[in-house]
């Protein structure tokens, strides 16, 4: 089961991961789920077997800052999230725009968010 | 100069290319050049330059970036060539044939002159593939020859 | 300042049998920055699992890699067991397990091999191949194909093994063993190996946890993680202890490797001998429903499974965090600073498997 | 040196590890899984291995009494082989074999559809 979360804001997820990083935790990775009106982010840490998960949500214009100051590490799952779901990353050092995984050829946007992509108008995949 | 085409017959040149999918099937033709099966006794070679190869050997899905290498990889290839799909993946798509990113199949790119299905292809299905690719090639070859030959012919 | 010259690296190399490209950019010889470019083996498997069945993602999983493909039918039924409340069979358990090391045996002796054909040591390289014929011999035998298997299955696997096949395990662990042992000097010793890898790709402890390494990487720099302490399947139950290298170079990781195939080999002996009897599948009724995080060791390293399920048949998410993910940006540290002819041998050094990435 | 002597002496007398492959076929393990081979006759068009493909390479059409299978989109999973109640499809140890064209099997049933007895599974 999800264990260990800890709900937080947005605003205060650059001085928690900073805490983090003093801590010696590892960054296992970032993940985005489309909910309504917006994402719900979970950012997965490690110290050895034990985890600890930061949670929160942001609608879908919101920007989100990025944590490769603390974990330089963080521009793969910043990158993906930006591909699959377009989330807006600030201060990314290693920006592919969009072009991360996903091509310029592939048909579609934002494969992981197809209400975000409807309500943008671009091509929505087939239910 | 019978007995060099002959000989030619049996020593294609193979291009390996993976365009995508889960590398069972390229793990698969890196298994079938090693010691228990051996392709290069069959004269066979793998080597990494488009414009030594005669067979290329497709696996895996093409998608919307490998793609567009495999068109480039093709195109370089000298005539007479044949190209191998290797494993539903490069037939069809397979399990991922519905994926947003992806193209049904090899032929969707480059014209595919062999099919070989299964998930994934073992290694003696692949050296039946390849022999049969060595045939195709040299029948290509037979008749491109007739048809030089002939040409001369007609004109005069 | 020195001229900078940007060399494109892949995206078809004969070094990887997968697709990968690299933007080395160069002074002289001397990298100074790599940028990887991926999306070359991207089929979108996180979206197609939101379509499918979850009973039919199964598969998916077992084709997002195919080297690793035990592992990740492993990790997607576990998750999914523990978010329906599934109690699987202590049998079903040992017969995971064994198949699990069976996978990372041939992982590795073909990672083995690769390494030896980038140095340049072809006989070893057929020679490690021989030696993973074995493996892939015992697999087919036990669970009917080379390398999709489909044995492990939601509520318990989907075969049983019957003292024939036990027989013919152990009967081939000899041989394995055998061949292992003559192999095993070689990659310790032998001075044209110890050239190319020693002091090549150095990546220190603290370098290593800042840039998120897992498995044998974290492993060769110091670093005693092993996801299979945590006790899933029947790991609990054998005892071991993971295999720690202290020279953070690609000497270490090959050392980890190869000793890994003898613990693994150790793990298989452990477990037929406690195999317990009983049934090895329990029947599964309903749909998933809840979140769950399933961590799981990998040949390459952790493997990371968010899941989440609100009781249709379909998943919600499903987020695959893959081990080479993670080695990314160790591998993008390891190779600045490094000598162009050594790219290849520092980019196998991390065991890159892009169709684990890019899914 | 006399290591090496004894290795080569060795191998001058030992079998070959090759596999001659194409001359002499191994005898396929019996678990084995090469293809799904469909038993026409005893189909009753139930629906469940159309349903039950990951691939949806299966196609059955209960009005024209045709059961196709697509092998190149076929991934051997032996799914359809599970869930079907008759045993109307068998795994078969043979791999599918290269071809130039790709087109689905198409196997159609003559006569009536026979009736479902759900006890004739224990008879066989």
């Amino acid at each position: 089961m999800l264990t260990n979360v800890r709900l937080i804001s947005k605003d205060d997820l650059l001085e928690t991961v900073q805490e983090l990083a003093r801590d010696n935790y590892r960054l296992l990775s970032i993940t985005a789920t489309e909910i309504a009106g917006g994402f719900d982010l979970i950012y997965h840490f490690a110290q050895g077997m034990t985890m600890l998960n930061l949670r929160f949500s942001i609608g879908y214009e919101q920007e989100v800052p990025s944590i490769t100051p603390f974990y330089f590490c963080a521009f793969v799952p910043e990158n993906e999230l930006k591909d699959f779901h377009g989330i807006k990353i600030a201060n990314l050092p290693i920006n592919y725009r969009q072009l991360f995984i996903l091509s310029e050829l592939t048909p579609v946007k934002t494969p992981l968010a197809p209400r975000a992509a409807a309500a943008s108008g671009t091509e929505v995949l087939p239910e | 100069m019978a007995w060099v085409s002959s000989a030619r017959k049996r020593s294609p040149w193979l291009l390996h290319y993976e365009t995508g999918g889960c590398n069972g099937c390229a793990i698969e033709f890196v298994a079938a050049l090693t010691p228990l099966y051996d392709l290069e006794r069959f004269g066979m070679l793998n080597t990494g330059n488009p414009k030594h190869a005669d067979i290329l050997v497709v696996t895996g899905c093409v998608n919307a970036r490998s793609g567009r290498v495999l068109r480039n990889l093709y195109e370089q290839m000298s005539e007479p060539k044949v190209v191998v799909a290797v494993g539903v993946c490069a037939c069809t798509g397979g399990i991922f044939h519905d994926g947003y990113n992806l193209a049904p199949g090899a032929d969707k790119v480059v014209p595919v002159d062999l099919y070989l299905p299964n998930c994934a292809a073992r290694p003696e299905a692949i050296i039946d593939a390849l022999l049969t690719a060595a045939d195709l090639l040299a029948e290509t070859r037979r008749r491109d020859q007739h048809a030089h030959q002939r040409a001369p012919d007609q004109q005069g | 300042m020195k001229r900078r010259t940007v060399i494109p690296f892949g995206p078809q190399h004969v070094v990887f049998p997968e697709p990968i490209q690299f933007r080395l950019i160069l002074e002289e010889e001397r990298v100074v920055d790599a940028i990887p470019a991926l999306g070359y083996m991207h089929r979108g498997i996180e979206q197609l699992a939101t379509v499918k069945d979850f009973t039919k993602t199964l598969y998916l999983a077992e084709r997002i890699c195919g080297i690793c493909s035990v592992m990740h039918t492993l990790a997607y039924a576990q998750a999914i067991e523990e978010l329906m409340g599934i109690e699987v069979p202590p049998r079903a358990k040992y017969l995971r397990t064994i198949w699990a090391e069976l996978g990372r045996l041939q992982s590795h002796l073909l990672w083995m091999g690769l390494a030896a054909d980038a140095i340049g040591y072809e006989s070893l390289f057929m020679q490690t191949w021989r030696a993973r014929e074995v493996v892939l011999e015992m697999i087919e035998f036990t669970e009917g194909s080379r390398i999709m298997t489909g044995s492990i299955t939601i509520g318990g696997t989907k075969r049983d093994l019957h003292a024939e096949s036990l027989e013919f395990l152990l009967h081939k662990l000899e041989h394995l063993e055998q061949a292992l042992n003559d192999i095993y000097p070689v990659f310790s010793d032998d001075p044209l190996i110890k050239q190319r890898t020693v002091g090549v790709g150095l990546l220190s402890k603290a370098d290593a946890i800042k840039l998120g390494a897992v498995g044998p990487t974290a492993r060769g720099s110091g670093i005693a993680e092993d996801m299979r302490l945590l006790g899933y399947a029947a790991y609990g139950e054998l005892d071991f202890q993971p295999v720690v290298e202290t020279s953070c170079d690609s000497y270490g990781r090959m050392l980890v490797r190869v000793k890994e195939c003898f613990q693994s080999i150790e793990l298989i002996r452990k477990a037929i001998a406690k195999l317990p009897p009983g049934e090895v599948l329990v029947k599964v009724k309903g749909r998933p429903e809840g979140e769950v995080i399933m961590r799981i060791e990998q040949p390459r390293g952790e493997l990371l499974y968010y899941l989440k399920a609100g009781g249709d048949k379909s998943l919600a998410r499903w987020r695959i965090r893959t081990p080479t993910l993670s080695n990314l940006p160790p591998l993008v540290h390891m190779v600045k600073g490094a000598r162009l002819a050594d790219v290849p041998l520092i980019t196998l050094s991390i065991d890159t498997c892009i169709a684990c990435v890019e899914r | 040196m006399f290591e090496m002597l004894a290795t080569v002496l060795q191998n001058l007398v030992a079998k070959p590890a090759t596999r001659e492959y194409p001359a002499k076929r191994r005898e396929p393990f019996p678990t084995y899984r090469g293809r799904i081979e469909s038993l026409i006759e005893r189909c009753i068009f139930c629906l469940k291995c159309q349903a039950a493909c990951p691939a949806n390479c299966l196609v059955v059409n209960r009005k024209e009494q045709t059961w196709s299978v697509d092998q190149y989109r076929c991934i051997v999973c032996g799914m359809c082989v599970e869930v079907c109640p008759t045993e109307a499809i068998v795994m078969s140890r043979i791999y599918h074999g290269p071809a130039r064209h790709r087109e689905p099997i198409v196997t159609h049933q003559e006569g009536p559809i026979p009736k479902f007895n759900p006890r004739a599974k224990d008879v066989n």
